[in-house]
């Protein structure tokens, strides 16, 4: 029982030691001012304890002492809030150029799913002293991906995208927990993060199942499906083609201008009707039922390969960010 | 003071036409309107509830000693944690104070005869028994599996339990709260003896009328939101069901409208009972007693403007996040005011350290660890760490049982007399006070230690190296189950055998210590007429010294 | 116990102007304005919902209390709504979000 | 004072000292419940905003399958019964007994005519298959989003309906006390409160009618 025990959480990323940092100075003022009122409570109840003799004094209240004491702690709670907001931006800005990963939650696994195309269930393989970015949506209900020793959480949430990002900092193992109630197996919902070297991580890789790469099976996917009948010039087009759209804005019906993204093309192939693009007529029936999750992943693996920005990444206005 | 002074309030004989004597029947009882009455069954369904709750608790605790998850299946596990959440919330700690000590003391401390609507009070009892009774009904057919927060989609899609019943029995509960809400508004402005100005009101009616302003504000945008989970349930309308293109996101954001206030209603009535005690047992007017009432108002306000903290992971706007975390920082500050002001009242005081005064000193020190906590979880960067781990767990319970429990001991032991016209044995209740404090203490301070090390709430089965912090806390659920089982013993056997009081045991300023204990049926012979504010004991001194 | 009795006229007038005001939504909502159709719909119906509160429902010649009433559900509601959709609308800049998705 | 409130018979409860006392909590507390009121409904308007702003189309499309001509009868309806509610009142403070229980039965009639109506809309579409979980099969291509627009429709005037629903029910009692003449210019708080009532179910309407019927129609 006494087996690891410890009474602090591993420190994993580069991110964490700014989280502890801020962390122990909330708990040092919180330290400082729960002794400062127990020790003054204390003072009182011996100085000031019922005795024969002796009154109390009514006392009306002090304009000065209500000023201090509702500035002092006002200016130490802004204060924390500065901070924490300035680590969130750190914890929550992701550098350019992470890996990117794509996850899958569902009751209750997490499905994963590396940039090469390998694929595990419950575990994350990732390099250390590389930034990782994860794409995460749910099957069905809210979960949370959460590892403690990285102090990174994020909801992921079924109908729309999230994204973490983490740069592991130390080799080994830490837990990954679903930190979202999800019904009935929520506290099985778990894995592992193993953090290794990068050529460990790279051995690691290759001797996996050759899981086919995100973009081939995406190409693949996009020939099995039809998609090209009418997705590419040809007699039969009745789409707009697809080569180099991804990362561009599309002119809808509506009259709106809607980016290209991962949220535009899983929108469009689930459910075709909506933000119809301009020029064609509404004909496209919808895939729900014959594509899941990570098909369409990797149907959009293959469009960014064959989009405007055939790297793999950025697709949101992270710069724009406050 | 003299002995013969302090004689005078003690061993009376209880009047005959107290409200206790006015009718013995079952009928007299479940048909009453006397406000005292309505309090008293209060006081009965809320301990019969926290007692269920109370079980609930023990079961999680036991299951949690181990890292298996051995001793229920999750099925199970998941409907005890969300059982002993709803009772503890919806069924205790929401009606608590306001629902026996409001009801009970408004109109004696107003100088009134009654609440404004007194039928509408028993309503407002049968409402909330009615809505008790189907969440035991939504207990027995299976139990719901939620969480007490009823999240989208798994609430409104994918739950298999019985999610409809128990909602129905929240929304009925709620409007036993908006209606005890309206009540208390309605009977704080209109029924005030004539000469009782706002600013000579003690804090209990101001941290009431705060907490009422909530109740009407707040509680209705739950209740619509609970019946668009059950239309979901029932037609799929989409509005909360992302395959249809709804937004779970937007669940959170109308529950927590009214869930975070909620908070506050269950906290700023505390509040009131705290002002009360401390003044009594000093013998002094709360310092700073007009930024005392303030902050009550200045939290129930604040408190609708910060409700975006529980949702910073959630899939919220950053902007919001931001927003939302400024926002708590500042409705901390009128806490803090609270305290600090509680504090400086025992300055020069003349302290009694009988048993309502070990409580108020032990929220004192409960709520301090309780809110301090809270600016961690408004704080971004903590938050996304802390969020939904047994840090959360720890903070609301300091805050809650810690706060509000604490409080509602504190209040039961200083009113029992006015209630019954009865003393509890002192020795018993002050053990039992200790006990309380310290085992509340061992169960929950080890969570914050664990929430850190990052142990999820609501989890089954946890990895190994969190068992030793879980056995402690489990250790300190016991002392704290035996803390609550004594007062349910003592208090009981006080009915009986208790030593008979007077109608001012304490000798404490205020309207309720003018009229006999127990009170008789309309509360006072005369309507008083008020000549100075509350906490007169500077005149009430003077008068007994007269008196020797 | 005073009781400020309306003339049967006032009443009469006050459901004549709603009716117009009726009239003038209706007839209004199929020119197109653009987004200000939505603009011009609240506002009349705001008009309308003050006269039905003050005269019908008495506000006008209630004490301050009724209007603090009144005036404090407006301002929650709108704290609601504010808060709520400033969610919303800073969602799309900040996280590429886009509505979520049916299928 | 104590004398009076010592009465326990006759208007005046016991634990009020006067009947303007007994008068204005009452209006109070009504006011307090009229503002929780508006808070329920403010959630589902809330709702209303959020969807409205996701899928501003399929909102539009919504609106063109209601009927603004019934939309517009229902509002002339529904604003008449409030004058008539009013009057109501009115016919109360002159100590009029036939006059109070006259106009609130004109009131249930007008107010039997919009829930008519609103049974007719209602109608239409269960045959057109727009009720979503009861008849859903909107025609193809329909926009995204137009089941949570119905959803949220059925919910907004059902909600609606059922306000006067319960209106109705305590119409029925105070037209009773009225014509046994419980009520006197002294003490007709129980007309008053009902008006009160009775207002607020219009104003709900008054938002909801352009909410749902118009936006878009042009």
């Amino acid at each position: 029982m006494f087996q690891d025990f410890s009474l602090f959480p591993e420190a994993a990323s580069t991110v964490a030691g700014r989280v502890d940092e801020l962390y122990l100075f909330l708990v040092g003022m919180t330290a400082f001012a729960a002794t400062g009122i127990f020790s003054t409570l204390l003072f009182f109840a011996v100085r000031y304890r019922r005795r024969q003799g002796r009154k109390a004094t009514q006392i009306e209240g002090s304009i000065p002492l209500e000023v201090l004491w509702s500035a002092v702690p006002l200016a130490l709670f802004v204060f924390a809030f500065g901070w924490g907001a300035k680590v969130y931006l750190e914890v929550h800005n992701r550098p350019k150029d992470c890996m990117q990963f794509y996850v899958t939650g569902k009751q209750w696994m997490w499905k994963i799913q590396h940039p090469t195309g390998q694929r595990e269930i419950n575990a994350l393989h990732i390099p250390v002293g590389e930034p990782i970015e994860l794409t995460m949506i749910s099957e069905d209900v809210i979960h949370d991906f959460f590892v403690p020793a990285f102090r990174v959480k994020r909801d992921v949430v079924p109908g729309m995208y999230t994204s973490i990002w983490f740069e592991a900092t130390k080799v080994g193992t830490y837990h990954l927990f679903c930190a979202e109630y999800c019904g009935t197996k929520h506290s099985q919902m778990i894995g592992e993060v193993i953090v290794m070297d990068p050529a460990d991580y790279e051995q690691w890789l290759s001797g996996q199942p050759a899981g086919a790469d995100p973009v081939e099976s995406g190409r693949l996917l996009f020939e099995n499906l039809l998609c090209a009948t009418c997705h590419e010039p040809g007699p039969r087009q009745r789409g707009p083609s697809l080569a180099g759209r991804f990362g561009t804005k599309v002119g809808t019906q509506a009259g709106r201008q809607v980016p290209f993204d991962e949220d535009y093309v899983r929108s469009s192939i689930l459910d075709p009707m909506l933000d119809l693009s301009v020029g064609f007529e509404p004909v496209m029936q919808t895939y729900k039922g014959q594509v899941t999750e990570t098909n369409i992943q990797h149907l959009i693996a293959y469009l960014k390969s064959i989009g405007a920005q055939p790297v793999a990444g950025e697709t949101s206005a992270e710069g724009e960010e406050l | 003071m003299t002995t013969s002074a302090r004689s005078s309030y003690l061993d009376a004989e209880p009047r005959e036409d107290n409200y206790l004597a006015a009718g013995y029947g079952i009928k007299s009882w479940l048909l009453t309107v006397d406000h005292k009455r309505i309090a008293l069954l209060y006081l009965i369904s809320l301990t019969a509830f926290f007692t269920v709750g109370g079980l609930f608790a023990v079961l999680v605790r036991l299951e949690l000693l181990t890292p298996q998850g051995d001793l229920f299946q999750s099925e199970i596990y998941n409907r005890l944690f969300t059982m002993h959440g709803t009772f503890m919330v919806f069924f205790f700690l929401l009606p608590s104070v306001p629902a026996v000590f409001g009801n009970f003391l408004l109109p004696l401390m107003l100088g009134a005869r009654d609440v404004a609507f007194p039928k509408l009070n028993l309503l407002s009892w049968y409402l909330y028994v009615a809505g008790g009774l189907l969440s035991f009904v939504a207990m027995l057919a299976g139990g719901v599996d939620t969480g007490w927060t009823f999240y989208a989609p798994y609430s409104s899609t994918y739950a298999n339990s019985q999610v409809i019943v128990s909602a129905l029995g929240i929304f009925v509960a709620g409007f036993s709260s908006i209606l005890t809400g309206v009540n208390f508004i309605a009977t704080i402005h209109k029924m005030r003896a004539p000469g009782l100005t706002w600013f000579r009101l003690p804090l209990f009616v101001w941290a009431h009328y705060a907490t009422s302003l909530i109740m009407v504000l707040g509680t209705p945008v739950v209740a619509v939101t609970i019946v668009l989970v059950a239309i979901e349930r029932l037609f799929h309308v989409g509005v909360f069901d992302p395959a249809l293109g709804g937004d779970p996101v937007l669940f959170q954001h109308l529950f927590w409208f009214y869930s975070h206030p909620a908070v506050y209603i269950m906290i700023l009535p505390a509040m009131g009972i705290m002002s009360e005690l401390i003044a009594a047992f000093s013998r002094k007017r709360v310092f700073g007693y007009p930024v005392v009432a303030i902050s009550s108002l200045a939290i129930a306000v604040l408190g609708f403007l910060v409700w975006g903290h529980h949702m910073f992971v959630s899939g919220q706007s950053v902007f919001a996040g931001f927003v939302f975390s400024l926002l708590s920082m500042l409705v901390a500050v009128p806490s803090a005011i609270k305290v600090f002001n509680w504090t400086a009242t025992l300055y020069r005081g003349s302290l009694s350290f009988r048993t309502p005064m070990l409580y108020a000193l032990g929220f004192i020190g409960l709520f301090t660890i309780g809110g301090l906590t809270g600016v961690f979880l408004a704080s971004l960067a903590v938050d996304v760490h802390v969020h939904d781990t047994y840090f959360v767990v720890a903070h609301f319970h300091y805050v809650m049982v810690g706060g509000v429990v604490m409080a509602y001991m504190g209040g039961l032991h200083f009113w029992w007399p006015k209630f019954f016209g009865r003393m509890y044995p002192e020795n018993v209740a002050r053990t039992a006070a200790v006990l309380i404090f310290a085992g509340f203490n061992l169960t929950f301070f080890p969570q914050f230690l664990l929430g850190y090390l990052g142990m999820p709430r609501r989890y089954h089965a946890y990895p190994e190296e969190f068992q030793v912090l879980n056995v402690l806390s489990t250790a300190g659920a016991s002392v704290l189950g035996l803390g609550f089982l004594l007062p349910l013993c003592y208090l009981a056997w006080s009915l009986k055998y208790g030593r008979k009081v007077g109608p001012n045991p304490w000798h404490a300023a205020g309207l309720e210590w003018t009229t006999t204990s127990p009170p008789p049926k309309h509360n006072f012979d005369a309507i008083p007429t008020v000549e100075h504010g509350a906490y007169a004991y500077a005149e009430l001194d003077a008068e007994e010294v007269a008196h020797a | 116990m005073k009781s400020h009795v309306l003339p049967l006229r006032v009443y009469l007038q006050v459901f004549a102007a709603l009716m117009t005001l009726t009239a003038v939504t209706t007839g209004i909502a199929f020119v197109d304005l653009g987004a200000w159709n939505t603009v011009v719909a609240l506002t009349i119906a705001l008009v309308k919902v003050v006269v039905v509160v003050l005269w019908f429902m008495h506000v006008k010649y209630s004490p301050r209390l009724i209007w603090v009433a009144a005036l404090a559900s407006l301002y929650w509601l709108l704290i609601l709504f504010g808060f709520l959709m400033s969610d919303y609308v800073t969602r799309v800049p900040v996280e590429g979000w886009a509505p979520p998705i049916a299928w | 004072m104590p004398e009076l409130a010592a009465t326990h018979h006759g208007p005046l409860a016991h634990h009020f000292e006067t009947l303007e006392q007994q008068k204005d909590t009452c209006t109070l507390g009504m006011w307090a419940f009229l503002v929780q009121e508006v808070m329920f409904f403010g959630g589902l308007f809330a709702c209303y905003i959020v969807y409205r702003f996701l899928y501003p189309a399929a909102f539009l499309e919504g609106a063109h399958h209601l009927s603004p001509a019934w939309g517009t009868f229902n509002t002339v309806v529904l604003i008449g019964s409030s004058l008539t509610m009013a009057l109501s009142v009115r016919a109360a403070q002159l100590g009029r007994r036939r006059g109070t229980a006259g106009f609130i039965l004109a009131t249930m009639a007008l107010a039997c005519v919009f829930l008519g109506v609103k049974w007719i809309e209602y109608g239409h579409k269960f045959e057109d298959g727009l009720i979503p979980g009861v008849a859903w099969h909107p025609e193809p291509g329909a926009a995204h989003g137009l089941r949570i627009y119905f959803g949220l429709y059925f919910t907004m005037t059902g909600m609606h309906a059922l306000h006067m629903v319960v209106g109705l029910v305590l119409m029925v009692f105070v037209a009773l006390r009225a014509l046994r003449g419980r009520y006197s210019p002294d003490n007709y708080i129980g007309v008053e409160v009902l008006g009160l009532y009775w207002h607020f179910v219009d104003l709900v309407w008054i938002f909801l009618f352009p909410l749902l019927y118009l936006l878009g129609r042009h």
